[in-house]
């Protein structure tokens, strides 16, 4: 016989039957249906939406919102956030150019290590010192912000004869830019990381429920630390685009990008309270905040109402991708 | 799973409604500014819809709000909605971003004028498309407001001031600073205490000014980078006692500056003329599209290139306030270069 | 037996999609009477006490109260009633003061203005405390005070409210209230009960058959939803109640002694000199493979602390730990863990599990570097070890990928086991294996445990009852007051008495 | 306050059977659940180092008039923020809320632009706007369970733009001075800003402590569930805490504009953060459940005398942020209490 809790909780049973008796849409699928209705819509108010050209522009400031995302989805998904993003990305974008200026092409991995560093010492602040990373980066976040304006208080340009070396970021292959294809790369590995590697799932483990994790082995200092480092490079990453596609560096570049990246991770339905969500998500939460901002201009609503609507779209989308099934409670 | 269907076809209504009907016109007017939500910002806005008003042409507002990337983005947008037919007057969000514009520009093969920033050592005549760079110095702004302001003081160019700047890392912002210093270095009687970033925000100079009043008893005049921040000090001076005996000054000639300057509270500011200048930019960028402007030929004297500003004191005050503020004048676009003040090298 | 019946349900009815919780139930409670209730896990017992306090509603049937029909549509409007539950696992909030818990959303009777009467509610708190012989202060937050005390203080909540609703006969229901409880506590807690039980009646639900004989004047035995039989006190023994509610008779060999193997030659665990200050002096033991260790003594003998320090989850002031051969690192769980030390804690749903994520998931998470193909994990690796192991430990799930949220308790359990089992542990730490589970289902434990042995794999184990420990080790060590005071062989069929044992405890 | 007099009765009570331990024991809990007493070393800190950098100013009258009164706004919007994140929550929704009602007292109270003068209404109004903004993030959060971040963020874009579009940009001048004693003015030295914050908090902490809301707050923000099971009207308390919010931010609007004699959307930028590091250095936990009225006030207190120490000191302006990240870190790390924390997220 196998009375062994073959009928235990009655409630518990009840879910399991439901699950296993009715097709559950995945949350997954409204946000990409959110993103179809807003293409359709688009498309509808103005045929060039879909050009290749826009959509080219589309992709294009999706592909900031998702390097920085990603980066903070990590630190989202592990129960974190990291508000130093935009403070980071500042200062990067500021060293990027002026090291251009001076190291040249060692400026690209110059600043990625600075991303490193800098998400390494989060990752202890939290760890190791114990500070809610809240707290931590918002912290850390005002230093960099500082260190970016005392490397420059002006936004720097980069000296037209070093053009050449941003075309790592500026340049294209066969007409698909390479900011598109780097960023498709970052994308990529940073798939393969959260779901093929032992340290990326531990992120999963340790944001779904960090005193299993501890009992059960997994080095949470390291798999914390990992993932602010992994939020340092995307900001790193991304401000170096950022920096190339403008052709020059701002102390201030970073501020739009804190709330921003955390929109992105969110919209595309991961949960602040960590443990669920994933790399696709955040892609389709990235491409629905660009699709948005390019949209309403394509049609051409009123510059006065584009805020508002995004807000509202913001929180429409949420309401659509939010997995309730798998967050206990909302906060 | 139904209330997610019926979320999605409501939001799907509700964006058609607000989408419906807007389709691209014969050729559009559109400027890129930084925000709507700045006195002076709207200035520019008001002008452009003026003169689109008197050329009978659509037009369209895009704002940066403080991302370069969002303004890139917008511009490429409205070049899609547009179907590149379309003529631009654009206020970079960072210099380092004209840039990236010009480029935007020529693929699409748009004329355009740009305002305010651009990096030195970037030509516009690489750039066929890119007409012109026009700007108001904010160096001799900054010379008149820091001069008008030493002469408030008891003993005239003999004084302790204190400052506010915009935000750091503005381009605007550093010039003006720049023309303070040189005031400073022209003045060694007037000695500068302390300054704050105030990032052009009312309410962070009044802040800023309260503890600096605190820090520095004796101050005979605040200087200031722009009008709000002019205001919020204003204010501050108040509480403390001080507004009329010491005087502040500000730039961009907001309207209620005005009426601080008559009532005794500050000392200058100058007008940048934002109607004249979104009509001038649009006006110059329609008439390369419509093959009345060859740019090609233009000097390079005409392709980057500054006009005054008006400055303001207690003497003109009304009159400048009647003249651009109450309302819009009616500008003489048939020459371009008509208030052409010096060439930028 | 005592007078009228203060509450009858008759033939209640309650079906869940694809189960039949309740089909006909008949259940009544008589004034100032204890009745135990018992049966296997999901043999609807607490099915039916959620009925009882109107948080499930019945299909059909009906309930009297005193004669008088009602229904019971939520907690609050049972409580009027004068019915309560404590639960399992307590519903006190832990960052509110006992106080503020005790009066939680009933603090009208203390309010004035909008404003609480701090003092008032302090008298009655002291009051309702000194009845359940709670000597804590009342100011103090429940997350500082023991299980015990936080039980006390919801059974006093209970009480004061019925008062508060001037119900004089309330009737409480306590869902397995000893299994958190240490020895002593749970003869204080069946004290208070009986003198309580002078002005209310009490529904104890218990796997302990033992403490239900002892108690209860009266025991209704539910299996599959339907009532089998019901019992009075005089004429109740352990051995018919559990034929009733498994349907047959269990082996005298309950703990399935057979099985059990004499310890192969090597020493699995090797403990030298551990110490751990204010917990427990210098000790050292040894396990070897397939012997099976339990530790017996008092909550704070220190045997807790000692499998804390096993596993690296508390570090040790001084002594090592060897774990095959390879000296542990104190203090690192992930040390143990990698070194093939594998626990299974007392609370699996905050320890053991990653609820928000799948079966599948948590079953892997030990083996995650063996499911890789050329570096990367295989999803194909992934399903097909998690697969096998579901099948291995008869985890009932939908599929692989269903939520471990959504699964029962018992097959929660089965997935943690599940998830040691396949990273090839070489001592195992059960914390209370048996915890909260039913008959049928601690066989197939103990069927489990003697399995592993047969594998070589040591185990320590720490038991709800000292019965159990005396079944199923191969050895006992009995610690006191954080020393090992003792150490007992417990070989098949020469098991020492539980009288033994308790002399060497206390 | 109402702790202090529990404190007492406590010492009576356990007096009796447990002498002077048990009324240390009653004294140091009291202390421990207080939780201010990090937050005090804190300021106590700061305001010495300040002291001695500064040569005493820094503690001189008129200086802590000038920190009380700046420190005021701040604490009125902390007091109305910290009770969301003590339920477990986060409200982002400051910044949308202050400009719309910012916007509405320029148009409602007598002004430059139009003929309205709403007289005191202006102060039920405002806060009735803030209170419905606040309301309908409650319905987002409870109703349509979206999580609050993301509820709130969304509530401040879309009234951030409401506000814009309402003013077009432009400032309004107040006319009217009848608010500006109320806001500038002083009684006995002290600030009436401070004192209608300080009066603020001194209630609120009364409620949290001593109703029945207070109780059920903590609880839920303890364990929602449990409360939830014990049959507290979570919803209901989340709504009542939303909508407080935003009635204080609707207060702190009306207070913003009318010291600064005039109104622009812009007025509701940069409130955010130093709230929330208010929130976070007075030492409410952001995983709810800990921390009150009393906290929230006093980290921006905190804050507040921190960026006027560092003016009156002459930091660099540079480095002030860093300085200021650096001290929110340190004073974090050295207050928070991590026994309640376990695991720190």
């Amino acid at each position: 016989m196998d009375a062994w809790g073959s009928r235990n909780a009655a409630g518990a049973q009840e879910r399991t039957r439901a699950l296993a008796g009715r097709v559950r849409i995945p949350a997954i699928l409204y946000a990409v249906g959110l993103l179809v209705v807003l293409l359709l819509v688009f498309t509808l108010g103005n045929r060039n939406f879909l050009s290749l050209y826009n959509l080219n522009t589309i992709a294009s400031y999706a592909a900031i919102l998702l390097v920085v995302g990603l980066g903070q989805m990590c630190t989202i998904l592990i129960g974190g956030i990291d508000l130093s993003v935009g403070g980071l990305m500042s200062f990067v974008s500021v060293l990027f150019v002026v090291s251009v200026k001076t190291v040249g092409f060692l400026a690209y991995p110059l600043c990625i290590a600075v991303g490193v560093i800098f998400g390494y010492l989060n990752g202890n602040l939290l760890t190791r010192i114990r500070i809610p990373s809240f707290i931590a980066t918002l912290g850390t976040g005002g230093i960099m912000t500082s260190l970016a304006l005392l490397v420059s208080p002006l936004p720097v340009d980069a000296p037209a004869a070093r053009y050449g070396m941003l075309e790592i970021v500026n340049g294209s292959v066969l007409h698909v830019g390479n900011l598109l294809l780097l960023t498709l790369l970052v994308f990529v590995v940073f798939y393969v990381l959260l779901r093929f590697t032992v340290i990326g799932k531990s992120i999963f483990y340790v944001g779904s429920n960090i005193t299993m994790s501890w009992m059960s082995g997994i080095d949470i200092v390291k798999t914390r630390n990992f993932a602010y480092i992994l939020s340092g490079v995307g900001a790193a990453l991304a401000a170096i685009f950022l920096s190339c596609g403008q052709y020059g560096g701002d102390p201030a570049l970073g501020k739009v990008y804190i709330l921003n990246s955390i929109a992105a991770v969110v919209v595309g339905g991961t949960a602040l309270t960590g443990g669920t969500g994933g790399p696709i998500n955040t892609l389709i939460g990235a491409f629905v905040l660009s699709t948005m901002e390019n949209g309403m201009n394509v049609v051409g609503v009123n510059a006065y109402f584009q805020q508002s609507i995004l807000g509202a779209v913001i929180v429409a989308s949420v309401f659509l991708t939010f997995d309730r099934s798998k967050v206990s409670m909302v906060k | 799973m139904r209330k997610g269907l019926i979320t999605l076809t409501c939001l799907g209504v509700l964006l058609l409604v607000i989408t419906a009907g807007a389709f691209a016109a014969p050729t559009t007017l559109a400027i890129s500014i930084r925000t709507l939500s700045s006195p002076y910002q709207v200035m520019y806005k008001n002008g452009a819809e003026a003169y689109a008003k008197i050329v009978g042409l659509p037009l369209d507002v895009l704002t940066t709000e403080a991302n370069s990337e969002k303004g890139l983005t917008d511009i490429k947008a409205e070049i899609a909605r547009t179907g590149a037919n379309v003529a631009f007057y654009v206020d970079p969000n960072d210099a380092s971003d004209a840039v990236s514009i010009a480029k935007t520009m020529e693929a699409a093969g748009v004329y355009w004028v740009s305002w305010w920033s651009k990096p030195a050592d970037v030509k516009v005549w690489d750039y066929p498309h890119w007409i012109c760079h026009v700007t108001f110095d904010g160096f001799p702004a900054a010379v008149f407001t820091a001069t008008e302001l030493l002469k408030t003081f008891k003993t005239p160019g003999h004084g302790k001031i204190i400052a506010l700047q915009g935000r750091l890392g503005d381009t605007p912002n550093a010039e003006r600073w720049q023309g303070l210093q040189k005031v400073l270095a022209d003045n060694p009687g007037v000695q500068l205490l302390e300054w704050e970033s105030a990032e052009w925000d009312r309410t962070k100079a009044y802040n800023d000014t309260r503890a600096m009043l605190v820090a520095n008893p004796g101050v005979d005049g605040v200087w200031t980078a722009n009008d709000d921040m002019a205001l919020g000090a204003i204010q501050a001076l108040k509480e403390a006692g001080l507004a009329g005996k010491v005087k502040v000054v500000g730039c961009d000639g907001e309207p209620e500056m005005f009426d601080a300057i008559k009532a005794g509270f500050a000392a200058a500011t100058v007008l940048n003329d934002g109607n004249y200048q979104a009509e001038l930019g649009l006006a110059m960028s329609l008439a390369a599209k419509q093959g009345k402007l060859d740019v090609a030929s233009l000097p390079h004297k005409y392709r980057q290139f500054e006009i005054p500003a008006v400055n303001v004191n207690a003497a003109n005050a009304d009159q400048v306030k009647h003249d651009y503020i109450d309302n819009i004048p009616t500008y003489d676009l048939s020459n371009f270069f008509a208030r052409w003040s010096r060439a930028l090298e | 037996m005592s007078s009228e019946a203060v509450i009858t349900l008759r033939a209640i009815n309650k079906s869940y999609p694809g189960v039949v919780a309740l089909d006909g139930v008949d259940f009544s409670i008589h004034e100032k009477e204890i009745v135990g209730l018992v049966g296997e896990n999901g043999a609807g017992k607490s099915t039916l006490m959620k009925i009882l306090i109107g948080l499930v509603q019945p299909d059909r049937g009906n309930i009297t109260l005193r004669g008088r029909p009602v229904t019971l549509k939520d907690p609050a409007d049972a409580m009027h009633y004068g019915i309560g539950m404590v639960f399992q696992d307590g519903t006190l909030v832990p960052n509110l003061t006992i106080r503020e818990n005790l009066f939680l959303c009933h603090e009208i009777a203390f309010q004035k203005l909008g404003f609480l009467l701090s003092r008032a509610m302090r008298d009655t708190a002291r009051e309702l405390l000194a009845r359940v012989k709670v000597e804590v202060d009342a100011e103090t937050p429940i997350a500082e005070v023991t299980p015990a005390v936080r039980q006390m203080v919801e059974i006093a909540r209970l009480l004061w409210l019925s008062k508060l609703y001037k119900q004089e006969n309330p009737i409480l229901i306590l869902d397995e209230p000893t299994t958190v409880l240490t020895e002593g506590e749970r003869e204080t807690l069946f004290s208070i009960l009986q003198s309580i039980k002078r002005e209310a009646s009490i529904i104890l639900i218990s796997h302990r058959l033992q403490e239900i004989v002892e108690n209860s004047d009266r025991i209704v035995i539910l299996k599959d939803g339907r009532n089998v039989t019901e019992m009075s006190k005089a004429n109740a023994r352990i051995e018919d109640i559990e034929q009733q509610m498994v349907g047959h008779t269990f082996s005298a060999d309950r703990y399935r002694e057979d099985e059990q193997r004499d310890p192969g030659p090597t020493e699995v665990l090797l403990v030298e000199q551990l110490v751990r200050k204010r917990a427990f002096e210098p000790i050292s033991f040894s396990v070897r493979e397939g012997e099976i260790v339990s530790f017996v003594g008092l909550v704070g003998s220190g045997k807790e602390e000692v499998c804390r320090c096993l596993n690296g989850l508390e570090k040790a002031d001084a002594g090592t730990v060897v774990l095959g051969g390879k000296r542990l690192s104190p203090g690192s769980p992930g040390d143990a863990v990698a070194s093939g030390e594998g626990h299974i804690p007392i609370d699996r749903r905050s320890e053991g599990l990653a609820l928000g994520m799948t079966v599948a998931e948590n079953v892997n998470l030990l083996v995650l570097n063996r499911l890789k193909t050329g570096g990367l994990i295989s999803p194909a690796q992934e399903k097909s070890n998690a697969l096998r192991w579901i099948e291995e430990c008869r985890i009932k799930t939908p599929s692989a990928g269903t939520l471990c949220a959504n699964l029962s308790g018992g097959n929660q359990q089965k997935t943690v086991i599940a998830k040691w089992l396949s990273s090839r542990v070489k001592l195992l730490i059960l914390d209370h294996p048996t915890r909260g589970v039913d008959v049928g289902a601690k066989d197939d434990i103990y069927k489990l445990i003697r399995r592993l042995a047969q594998d070589g794999i040591g185990m320590v184990i720490m038991c709800d009852t000292l019965e159990e420990d005396i079944g199923l080790c191969n050895r006992m060590l009995v610690m006191k007051d954080g020393r090992l005071v003792g150490e007992v062989p417990c070989p098949p069929r020469k098991k020492p008495s539980p009288q033994d044992i308790i002399g060497l405890i206390v | 306050m109402s702790q202090t007099r529990e404190n007492v009765e406590t010492e009576q009570s356990t007096g009796g059977h447990g002498g002077l331990s048990a009324s240390l024991k009653a004294a140091g809990r009291w202390f421990r659940r207080a939780g201010v007493s990090g937050q005090l070393l804190t300021l106590l800190i700061v305001a010495a180092i300040f002291a001695v950098g500064t040569k005493g100013r820094f503690l001189s009258l008129v200086n802590l008039q000038v920190i009380l009164s700046l420190a005021a706004i701040p604490a009125i919007i902390a007091v109305g923020l910290h009770q969301v994140v003590v339920l477990g929550g986060i409200d982002l929704s400051v910044e949308g809320v202050v400009a719309l009602c910012v916007v509405f007292v320029g148009l409602l109270l007598r002004n430059k632009v139009n003929t309205n003068d709403v007289g005191f209404w202006i102060v039920p109004i405002v806060i009735g706007i803030g209170g419905i903004a606040g309301f309908v993030s409650g319905l987002f959060n409870t109703r349509l369970k979206i999580p609050s971040f993301i509820a709130t963020l969304g509530m401040s874009w879309i009234l951030w733009g409401l506000a814009v579009y309402i003013s077009r940009g432009q400032t309004v001048a107040l006319l009217d001075t009848r608010f500006e004693v109320i806001v500038t003015g002083n009684v006995f030295g002290i600030p009436i800003l401070a004192i209608i914050a300080l009066a603020i908090v001194v209630v609120l902490q009364f409620v949290q402590n001593g109703t029945r809301f207070g109780r059920y707050l903590y609880a839920i923000g303890g364990d929602e569930t449990l409360a939830r099971q014990a049959g507290v009207k979570v919803e209901r308390i989340k709504m009542i805490v939303f909508t407080l919010a935003g009635l204080f931010y609707g207060l702190s609007a009306f207070f913003l504009s009318t010291r600064l004699g005039g109104s622009q959307a812009i007025t509701g930028n940069n409130l955010l953060f130093p709230a929330v590091t208010a929130v976070a250095v007075g030492g409410v936990a952001l995983t709810g459940g800990i921390g009150g009225a009393k906290n929230a006030a006093l980290g921006a207190l905190i804050v507040t005398a921190l960026n006027d120490g560092l003016i009156l000191m002459h930091v660099n302006p540079y480095a002030q942020d860093a300085v200021n990240g650096a001290v929110l870190v340190a004073a974090v790390a050295l207050t928070i209490d991590r026994r309640k924390l376990g695991f720190i997220k």
